[in-house]
């Protein structure tokens, strides 16, 4: 035993088994990077991205205004403004405001919502420049912001 | 400005403040270095190679976590425990959710509280992984860095086809879950149970015999049983010393008792002994998690918990295992439906405060070694 | 336990109940670190688990120190806590404990309750200059070092 | 002009025959030619280590990031080029250029062929491995002149452990050169000398005296990674400790030089390794598959090779997907298709392929060294600073010494035995 382990260090055959495991690793099947821009990873049907507001099939919003969202955010970043219809007695939503630069998509407001109008989406870029254009305005929340594409 | 003049504007700030022998080398380690593991800033006072001295200074990560819980409620603070250790998201939101379930008298639904074993130890084998690789790379492997994060990501697959996040995940609701398992849940999981095993074989004949790795972690970094005892040591780092304590098993929380799993444990509590614990901890994890997949019931996945939670007066402290160590929440309720003070007990924090004791006479590059075998993560250590 | 620690000191323990199943002890202040030390000698209480504080504004002794510390034996946790008034010293449990260093300057750093006999007693998460103890209740959560930050960072304000 | 072709058909390196011309010629292309390997060894280095971690590597400029180097070089250049307020201005300055100073210089003895080298010194081993060694100085002054104390306790690991470790080299040398006195009964330190003394006793010196030479080779090999700080005993620069070592204050220009200087300075080492050891330019069974009609098939390699690389573009130039994104890498690819077949052509011209066949087979060889370089690197963790000085004086050093007797010993042994027997 003590001869077979003396042969081992002499002839560095732990070095050589090191270096076994990262020749074998050059095989191209090994491979794992995903080429970003031309190949997009697949986002999961859970998953917590941009914040949609959604429409009903007549592209009224589902919304209520009830505020609930707002009051569930830890970070206090949704702003709702409503008016009461003087017919209808109902809370009317006039603006929505949704600040994505403090926002940690723990999706608490997504449960507090509830008509599920309020969702965090599966779009995932939504790095910016500054920070003005983080603030998210209703019909950008409703309608998505149009992202450019980069191709190269 | 001159030389002369820049000398003598060094001794208005420290007039006549000298810590050196004249020898003595004091050598800036961080807040930005390349193994400091985040922001950890290391001051070496050095004679030539070997550490005379060392003091850490912390808080370049400091973020009040412990405050801003009094200005939010008892379901808010959740996202903000995950922020702690980053690495291990899932297991702050357990220690957290359990410490107020505990406050509030609820029993978790058993197939709750086999998705938190799964998730858990899922997250367990993600952060030893990023030890590992990690660590590895301080010492200079550097490939093992890439194929542990490779094995990662398929974790984090997993928690984000589970919770819809990957890194931090808020993966617990006070009570339960929030998600029950998603399609396919179980055989994924088992299946990749299946391919980490060869892996984790893979990390070891790519390192465990290798003499240079030998050499670099036997017999560095030693600290003895009284002094961890001494300086509160928890986890991976005390069981390397032969102390078979974990909290999974000593006080188990969230149907630990239910699994069949052993506490490795080490003999020389060095660096070595530290890397085979924590490899073998992964094994274990793994076995954990098959047994909690074939045993997760059918049921409810989350108890009857008020919208608004309000405990009643008092105070809990509720502690788990957490990769790092014992991960303790102690928490004060003053009957409201804000947390009138909510206290981390970090693992990463504690451990750290012997890397003075453990590195002395030791080398520069031996520092970075017990840097990296701590298992810090510096968003724990500062909060 | 609460037997024969209530023997020796008497009046020193002021209550020994149980909250959620866990135990702890509510001490005199002048008692808590010959408690520490019967507990950690005699009754097996070798790990100090936690060492930290609550600031209670409103009473008379407003800070509460707590000690959490486990009997690996026994395989129990106990707490102990003891009130102080402000600016007064509490016994360091550095003598003890190594791990108490750390924990005490941050309660020292977080709420300003100084330890008597601490070997370092400084700030050790917030920079050396910055002024209050952000812990406390009476420090307003919108309230930040303003010339800490002006001078240091270069910003008007960090919020 | 008499002269100048004149030399084309003698059997001189340049400095033999006293050409000025040629000399300069020479200069410039082992100039050039190192750089251009440099450039490559960056991308390959990326690229092999890269595929090792089961990455794919710089993939954007150029096909596959072919042209990445150029674009890094010219990054560097036109970074701004800081130098630290209380540096020694001039040492810090001189520090680079002393190091690219000397990792060329040894290349005015390397022979990449029988007639490819600048000039053939007498010396040219001992001039090699005093050049190389200089390269320490140059790094220990930017340590120094950085005026910082991670470039300084990365320049003063690099002393001690060059110093150490030249020790080990030198006596696996002298095995070599005795080796080369076996045919001829005088041995030579000149570098082409030692090649056709390979050639001579029909064997690479690495096999003769089995396993003497693999031995005195081994050392050698682990010595020349000790010798140009990389892994595993990158030291000087350990990134997770010292951050970058004594290059912690150089950026942009002066910092490319250190780079410059450490890959052809690798290069250097591997070349006297492969000179000594690997019988240097020669082709693969230079006697035993010896003949007109082996040199013709033999000197044909080079050119097929091109060729066969370039088949390996055009086939995965058809693999590639057809998007927008991709249309320039792949033309990229099809051009570098084109040129790689062009150049096959040309190597196989006659009158070329004889000439070029030395070059490609020791180029080949040296290659073979850089792999292990970057194999090293991608595999081992770093030794510590006090393993590092054991295995230098206590295991390298005794090993060679050993050799040194052992070679002795054999190369006289029909003497001994003769004196023994009498």
């Amino acid at each position: 035993m003590k001869v077979v382990e003396l042969l081992r260090k002499i002839f560095l055959i732990d070095l050589f088994q090191g270096l076994s495991v990262t020749f074998r690793h050059q095989h191209p099947d090994d491979l794992v990077t995903e080429q970003y821009p031309i190949e997009r990873p697949e986002v999961s049907d859970r998953f917590r991205g941009q914040p949609r507001l959604k429409n009903d099939a007549d592209g009224k919003t589902l919304c209520t205004a009830c505020g609930a969202c707002a009051l569930a955010c830890p970070e206090k970043l949704i702003k709702i403004g409503s008016l009461r219809d003087p017919e209808t007695k109902k809370k009317v939503l006039t603006e929505f405001g949704f600040d994505v630069g403090r926002c940690m998509f723990c999706g608490l407001c997504e449960e507090a919502c509830p008509t599920h109008s309020l969702e965090l989406g599966k779009d995932y870029e939504l790095a910016l420049y500054t920070r003005e254009g983080m603030e998210l305005e209703r019909n950008q929340l409703e309608n998505g912001i149009p992202r450019k594409v980069y191709e190269k | 400005m001159s030389d002369k003049q820049f000398y003598e504007s060094l001794d208005e700030v420290e007039p006549g403040h000298t810590f050196l022998g004249s020898n003595e080398l004091v050598l800036n380690m961080g807040p930005q270095h390349p193994s400091t593991h985040g922001v950890l800033r290391v001051i070496l006072k050095l004679d030539g190679e070997k550490v005379n001295g060392l003091e850490c200074v912390l808080g370049y990560l400091h973020r009040g976590i412990e405050k801003v819980a009094e200005s939010r409620t008892w379901t808010q603070f959740a996202p903000f425990v995950d922020r702690l250790d980053y690495t291990a998201a899932v297991s702050n939101s357990l220690g957290y959710c359990l410490a107020v379930e505990k406050m509030l008298g609820v029993e978790v639904p058993k197939r709750a509280q086999y998705l938190r074993v799964i998730l858990t130890e899922l997250c367990r084998l993600a952060s030893h992984q990023i030890w590992l690789g990690t660590h590895l790379l301080d010492i200079g492997a550097v490939t093992p860095l890439f194929y542990t994060f490779r094995d990662r990501e398929y974790i984090l697959n997993i928690f984000e086809k589970y919770c819809g996040a990957r890194l931090t995940n808020h993966a617990f609701r006070i009570g339960g879950c929030r998600w029950d398992a998603y399609e396919g849940f179980s055989k994924e999981i088992l299946h990749l149970c299946d391919d980490l095993l060869p892996k984790i074989d893979e990390y070891r004949e790519l390192i465990t015999g290798n003499r240079i790795w030998l050499q670099r972690t036997k017999n560095v970094g030693y600290i003895s049983v009284e002094d961890c005892r001494s300086y509160s040591i928890t986890g991976p780092v005390l069981r390397a010393s032969g102390v078979c304590w974990d909290v999974r098993k000593a006080q188990p929380y969230s149907s630990y008792e239910d699994f069949e799993f052993d506490i490795p444990t080490g003999t020389a509590s060095d660096t070595f002994d530290r890397y085979v614990v924590r490899v073998e901890e992964m094994r274990q994890s793994i076995r954990i998690i098959r047994q909690a997949v074939e045993g997760l019931a059918e049921g409810p996945i989350i108890a009857k918990v008020p919208k608004v939670i309000k405990p009643p007066v008092g105070e809990v402290y509720v502690s788990i295992e957490a990769p790092k160590g014992e991960l303790g929440y102690f928490i004060v309720s003053d009957g409201s439906a804000q947390p009138y003070r909510v206290r981390v007990r970090p693992p990463s924090f504690i451990n750290l405060q012997a890397l003075e004791k453990m590195s002395k006479g030791s080398l520069v590059a031996d520092v970075v070694a017990i840097i990296g075998t701590l298992d810090i993560v510096l968003g724990e250590v500062d909060r | 336990m609460v037997q024969q620690l209530k023997s020796v000191y008497g009046s020193g323990i002021c209550e020994a109940t149980t909250f959620a199943g866990q135990n702890y002890l509510v001490v005199d202040r002048a008692a808590c670190h010959d408690v520490l030390r019967t507990l950690d000698e005699q009754m097996s209480y070798h790990c100090l688990t936690d060492l930290t504080a609550v600031h209670y504004p409103k009473d008379a002794l407003p800070f509460e120190v707590v000690w959490i510390l486990y009997s690996m034996s026994a395989n129990e946790r106990v707490r102990v806590k003891a009130r102080f008034a402000d600016g007064e010293e509490v016994p360091t449990a550095t003598d003890r404990w190594a791990a108490a260093n750390w924990m005490e300057r941050e309660v020292y750093d977080m709420f300003g309750v100084r330890f008597a006999g601490h070997p370092d007693l400084r700030r050790i998460l917030l920079p050396e200059d910055w002024t209050g103890h952000p812990l406390r209740k009476d420090y307003d959560l919108q309230h930040q070092d303003t010339d800490w930050v002006r001078k240091n960072l270069g910003i008007e304000s960090g919020q | 002009m008499k002269n100048i072709l004149g030399y084309l058909h003698s059997n001189l390196t340049p400095g033999e025959a006293g050409s000025l011309f040629w000399v300069t010629v020479y200069v410039l292309l082992v100039f050039a030619g190192v750089a251009t390997i440099v450039m490559f060894m960056n991308w390959f280095e990326r690229k092999a280590m890269a595929h090792m971690q089961v990455r794919l590597g710089p993939m954007r400029v150029g096909p596959h990031g072919l042209l990445q180097p150029v674009a890094d070089a010219l990054k560097l250049l036109l970074k701004e080029d800081l130098m630290p307020a209380n540096a020694d201005k001039l040492v810090f300055w001189f520090a680079p250029v002393t190091v690219v100073m000397t990792a060329f210089c040894g290349f005015i003895v390397v022979p990449f062929g029988p007639t490819h080298a600048i000039t053939d010194m007498n010396i040219g081993v001992l001039f090699m491995l005093g050049v190389s060694s200089l390269s320490v100085l140059g790094v220990i002054m930017g340590g120094w002149a950085s005026n910082s104390n991670y470039p300084l306790m990365g320049s003063l690991r690099s002393g001690a452990q060059m110093v150490s470790y030249e020790v080990a080299m030198a006596m696996a040398v002298v095995s070599a050169v005795m080796m080369s006195s076996m045919a001829t009964g005088t041995g030579t330190l000149s570098m082409i000398g030692i090649v056709r003394a390979q050639m001579q006793q029909h064997v690479w010196f690495a096999f003769s005296f089995f396993p003497v030479g693999l031995i005195a080779f081994a050392v050698f090999a682990i010595a020349m990674v000790a010798e140009t700080n990389r892994a595993p005993f990158d030291l000087p620069e350990a990134e997770s400790e010292l951050v970058a070592g004594f290059l912690t204050e150089y950026s942009g220009f002066r910092w490319s030089l250190f780079f410059l200087a450490e890959y052809a300075a690798m290069i250097a080492v591997s070349s006297i390794a492969t000179t000594l050891w690997l019988g240097g330019w020669l082709r693969p069974f230079p006697n035993l598959l010896a003949g007109k009609n082996w040199d013709l098939a033999f000197s044909l390699v080079p050119g097929l090779s091109f060729m066969v690389a370039a088949g390996l573009c055009f086939f995965f130039y058809t693999r590639m997907p057809k998007i927008r994104a991709m249309r320039a890498n792949a033309i990229g690819q099809a051009g570098l298709g084109c040129f790689l077949f062009a150049l096959g052509v040309v190597l196989m011209l006659p009158g070329v392929h004889e000439r070029i066949q030395d070059i490609y087979w020791f180029t080949l060889k040296v290659l073979g060294f850089m792999y292990l370089y970057i194999w090293y690197r991608a595999t081992f963790p770093r030794y510590r600073f006090d393993q590092l000085m054991k295995i230098g004086w206590k295991v390298l050093l005794p090993i060679s010494i050993g050799v040194v007797i052992l070679t002795a010993l054999i190369g006289v042994r029909q003497e001994l035995f003769a004196l023994v027997w009498r």
